[in-house]
Order: structure tokens, then C-alpha cells, then sequence
């Protein structure tokens, strides 16, 4: 087993959200540790691997060989939240599929944005289905199994039912009496509205 | 003299601790997930293994909870009595002579359910005890402090949980339901009517000099109120006016302690018209 | 030099804060890496560490050595506590998948509260299952991986005294008494919302 200073610092700078310096390392580890023996350590360990320990600037952190980027197109990305209005929307399709684009905006209230459905199309979450038997045969859209996938759900059948939603208390928000008066709950809800005018992407 | 053995039922020993521990329970609660939750607590107190728990000591001690309950007035949700009601059915099931046959399930068994019932919600207690003592991801054990994301090669990595997904349908559906949606009516007594009728009742009261006689608040509700709701709304609302009639300084207020009996009087010289 | 595959695939476990799947493996790796055996090598390496590499329901993630979690000092995140009813009902759920909510309430003997499995399925630690192939087809719930990763648990076999349990009889679903008015049994709450919003009075 790897000596206990070098262990605790190997997960220190592994867990750390930024690189310490030594006087980080210092507050953190036990007393009277050799902390530039224990980096030394510590580096040797991780020599010619695929993580190496750095120093920048006086302060250490562990990152992916610099050699790997190319096979592993490593960028610094951060996730990005879909839209609101893209949400409910894939969440229409998702309940009411096959739907087509004046039921969604029916369904929504809302006049939906040309870019929300180009959005869930690319991001492969929607496609189109057949067209509607009906007057100016219509396009209907579906969800794709990379949906489900995103979702972790095995079929499109365990999305929850309404009676489900309501259960757990996703549905139902309306205020309950003993509500009244210690939060602003009954006559909050102003913002929200706002909130929705704006289709933003 | 009838023999005390007869009624043995009706005198159970264990009266006086089971009081006590139904005023305990009662006391808390709102700390117990209803009736089910309260009979395992209940139970505990026979300090045996669940499998060799008396049930009819346990549906005597349940029974003993609601009557408190009752006799101090409390509300018990709804549960609670049909929990009683159940309970009171295999009470005397287990003493009386089983019917032959009868086509009702047998006392034994339906005791025995209910020893499963408790038996498995002390399990999943105990397991809900168990998982809060693991190690936990981002209190004892950490993840990469400082990820580095690797992209598809067709998107971006879309941050959308199931839950995102489930609120933001809910959200559709409520603002559905919200566009016909009528605020509950409740019938409440408002402040200004307490007013109101708080000062037109004090102008009638008989008076001595310059003070009318003390009278109590209750007499400025109205009578006969069937609404409980109503009720409790007219003596706050009464209440509350008369506190604004002493601010103005009125009336006088009086109470001689905790739950006793308020007193309102009119001290200022009446308006003339 | 530590051979390439396994360098990259360290790196790619290394960069990652969430667990990866072998099939997300397979899409970064040259072709025809043998997974199985660099996970393995990837494991023994990093054996008696500071930071080990773990299983998780078939998905694979560095995390610190659960010893060191006391020495560690971080800061801790501030988690939302769950309530008793919610954790009672991760404990249901996690003991007895997939399990229906009616299954749930049968065995808590109240109905589930609004906010109790919301708080579940927000902390992205319930999910739904399939639907129960019986009259009314109810909707399952099951744990996540992310439960799963959460509780440092390798799987749901792993779960605390999970043997025992079902050596007693104890995981059985079914209602044992039917007094509890939570599935609409008794009183047949057809409509619960009117139930939830006079509760209080």
C-alpha cells in the first residue's frame, strides 16, 4: 500500500475544483509531512501515464497528458441546459407523439419558435414521423431512441402517466391553504409569466 | 358480584402505561408517517421481537391512543380511525369463538398480516437507517475535482435530467389547468365586518358613567356558526378588531390568564350623531 | 511506458466527473481494444491507492479512496437533506424494485406526499421503470446509477443486508392489510387533490 501522506495527497489534488499550492497542501495534510518529497512521489508514480501531475505557477493539479489531446479531442466544455421552451417542447412530442406542429403550439399556448424544433431535431432527440391522413397532411414528430437514451428510459411507454405526475406532486402546484400565509405563493407566480414571453435558445 | 375474569377484556392491566404512551404519541404527532408508522412505535414498547409481538395487546394499545386522542379533543386524520376501526374488528375476531363456516378470513391470519405489515416497514426503516450510514459521493468520497469534458463528435453534451424533462411538461399541463382554475371560495369572517359589528354591538351594551359593562368576546360572534372554519375567522376577526379599538383607544381589553375567558369594554364618551 | 490504450483510457476515466459506460469507452478507443482487460490492468494499477477506480452498475469512475473521506477535509457539498418519508422511500424503492407507487404506499401504510418522490426523481436518484403488466398497467419505480454512485455502491446487490431481507420474506410487495387508504382502496379518493387541499383544516 502507497504511504498514507502520498495516498491523502493523491485525492486531495484529485478532488480539488482548483490547483493547490503548497501551502494548501500544508493546511491539509498531517503535520511534519515532506511535502515536496511527497509531489516528487507522487509525480514519479504517474511518469509516462495517461494523467500527469502538473505545476503551474507554483500550484499542482493533475490533468491528461498533453500527448493524448489529439486522440481524445479533449476540449474544455462546459454542458449547456436546453431552453425552457425546447423542454416543454420535446416534452409534448415526447407525451403526444405523433404531433404535429399546430398541436404542439396548441398544447403549449405558445407560438413555437422555428429554431426549438430545429434544436431537438439536432440534437437528435426528435425526428419526423408520418404525415397526418388529414386536410393539408401535416407532419407529425416523434421522439428518437437517442431520447431515450438521454433520459435513461427503456421505451416510451415508462414515461410517467398524468395520475403519476400528479402523485408526485409535479403537476399540481396550486397552493394548498396552509400556504397562504407564510410564503407568497398564491400571487407569486408573475415572474413565471414573464419568463415564458421570452423564447430564448 | 360478576367475576372480574368475564370482563377481563374491558380492564386490560396495561390502561394506565398505555395512556402514557398514547399521550407520548400524541404529543408527536406529526413526527409519525400515520397510523401504520404509530402502531410500530406502539409495538417497540412491548420490547419483543416483532414475530412474538402480542397483536391484541397492540390493537388494545392503538385503541387506547385513538380514545385519547379523542378525549383530548384532537383531530386524527382520517387513517388513524379506520386503522381503529380495522383493529377493533380483529380485536374481537381474536376473542371470540371463530363462526364455522364463516367465509370472513380467519383472526390468525389477518393478525398475521398485520405482524407482516410491521415486520416489513421496520425493514425498510432499518434499510432507510442503513443506506444514510454509506459513504456518501461528495461528503466522504469525491469525484474529479476538475473534469475535462470530451465531446461527441456530433454535439455538445446537453445538460436535461428526466426531472427537467417531467417539470417542464407539468408546467405545461398546470398552466392548462391554471387558465380555469377559481381560487378556493372560503367562507371567512373579514376584519372590516368584525368591525363593524364590534362597534355597533358596543354602542348597545348598557353602561355605568362613561364605561359600558365588561363583556365577553365570545358575545360578539355570531351565534349559531356551523361553519367551524367560519368560526375560528369570526373570533379572530373579532379579536383582532378588538385590539384596533383599544389601539384607538376605545375600548379596554381584559384577560385574567392563559385561556381564560376575554373581556371587551367601551370606555370613550359615546359619539353623538 | 504504459501501453496506449490504457493510457487513454485513464485519461478518459481520469477527465470524467460522472461514470462512463463501456460502450462510451468503445467510441473514444482505437478499435479493437480489448476494454475488459485495460479496466482490469487500469484497476490493478491504481490498487491500495489515494484514488481508485470503481464499478458502478456497469459503468466506470476514479473516486477517492472511501477511507480517506475524514482526512479528506473538503468541502463538503450541501446536499438538501432528505426527509424521513423521502429516505423511507428511497429504502422502499431501492429494496424492492421495480416497485409501484401504490406498492410504496401499501408498505409505508400512508399515501405518498407530494414533494416525496419529486425529491427522488429531482436528486436524480428514482427513476421510472416498466409498466407493471397487470390491469391498469402500473408505472414501475427503480434506482438510478446515479443513486447508485451517490451511495458508493457497486450495484443493487450491494445493498445493506439485501441477503437477509430476502431470506426473510421480508421483500415481498404485496399489501399484507388493506386498511390503508392510499391507492384509493377505501375511500376511493377519486379525486386526491381535493383530499391533499382540506388536509390541513
Amino acid at each position: 500500500m502507497t504511504p498514507a501522506p502520498i495516498r491523502l495527497l493523491e485525492a486531495l489534488l484529485f478532488a480539488a475544483a482548483e490547483p493547490l499550492s503548497v501551502k494548501d497542501l500544508h493546511e491539509r495534510l498531517p503535520e511534519g509531512t515532506d511535502i515536496g518529497a511527497a509531489l516528487m512521489a507522487l509525480q514519479g508514480y504517474y511518469e509516462g501515464r495517461g494523467v500527469v501531475l502538473n505545476e503551474i505557477d507554483g500550484k499542482w493539479a493533475f490533468r491528461t497528458a498533453p500527448d493524448l489531446g489529439d486522440a481524445l479531442k479533449l476540449e474544455r466544455e462546459a454542458s449547456k441546459k436546453p431552453s425552457r421552451a425546447a423542454l416543454e417542447t420535446l416534452a409534448i412530442v415526447a407525451y403526444h407523439q405523433p404531433v404535429t406542429r399546430a398541436e404542439i403550439e396548441n398544447i403549449r399556448g405558445v407560438a413555437t419558435h422555428r429554431g426549438t424544433l430545429d434544436f431537438l431535431i439536432e440534437a437528435g432527440w426528435v425526428k419526423p414521423g408520418r404525415r397526418r391522413e388529414t386536410p393539408g397532411k401535416p407532419l407529425t414528430w416523434v421522439t428518437t431512441t437517442s431520447f431515450l437514451d438521454q433520459f435513461c428510459l427503456e421505451s416510451i411507454m415508462d414515461l410517467p402517466g398524468l395520475d403519476d405526475l400528479k402523485a408526485s406532486g409535479l403537476l399540481d402546484r396550486r397552493p394548498a391553504i396552509e400556504v397562504i400565509p407564510s410564503s407568497g405563493d398564491l400571487f407569486a407566480p408573475a415572474d413565471r409569466l414573464d419568463e415564458e414571453e421570452t423564447e430564448d435558445m | 358480584m360478576i367475576s372480574p375474569s368475564v370482563f377481563q377484556e374491558d380492564h386490560p392491566r396495561v390502561a394506565e402505561d398505555s395512556v402514557h404512551e398514547a399521550d407520548a404519541l400524541l404529543l408527536d404527532i406529526d413526527g409519525y408517517e400515520g397510523p401504520t408508522d404509530v402502531l410500530l412505535e406502539l409495538a417497540r414498547t412491548q420490547k419483543v421481537d416483532l414475530s412474538k409481538i402480542s397483536i391484541l395487546q397492540l390493537a388494545r394499545q392503538y385503541l387506547v391512543f385513538v380514545e385519547r386522542a379523542k378525549a383530548l379533543n384532537l383531530d386524527l386524520a382520517a387513517e388513524y380511525l379506520v386503522m381503529a376501526a380495522w383493529l377493533a374488528y380483529l380485536k374481537s375476531r381474536l376473542l371470540l369463538p371463530r363462526e364455522p363456516g364463516g367465509e370472513e378470513p380467519g383472526a390468525a391470519e389477518m393478525a398475521e398480516a398485520l405482524q407482516f405489515q410491521l415486520r416489513r416497514l421496520e425493514a425498510m426503516q432499518n434499510a432507510a437507517g442503513k443506506l444514510q450510514t454509506l459513504p456518501r459521493l461528495g461528503q466522504d468520497v469525491f469525484a474529479r475535482g476538475m473534469p475535462e469534458t470530451f465531446p461527441v463528435t456530433t454535439a455538445t453534451r446537453w445538460d436535461a435530467s428526466f426531472y427537467d424533462l417531467l417539470k417542464a411538461y407539468g408546467d405545461i399541463r398546470r398552466r392548462r389547468e391554471n387558465s380555469s382554475y377559481d381560487l378556493p371560495v372560503f367562507n371567512l369572517m373579514s376584519a372590516d365586518e368584525a368591525m363593524e359589528r364590534v362597534t355597533r354591538m358596543l354602542g348597545q351594551l348598557p353602561r355605568t358613567g362613561l364605561k359600558s359593562v365588561w363583556t365577553t368576546l365570545e358575545s360578539f360572534i355570531p351565534e349559531d356558526i356551523r361553519d367551524k372554519i367560519f368560526g375560528r375567522s369570526a373570533l379572530a376577526a373579532t379579536l383582532l378588531a378588538g385590539l384596533e379599538l383599544v389601539k384607538q383607544g376605545r375600548i379596554e381589553i381584559r384577560q385574567d390568564g392563559l385561556f381564560r375567558p376575554v373581556y371587551l369594554r367601551e370606555t370613550s364618551e359615546r359619539e353623538t350623531p
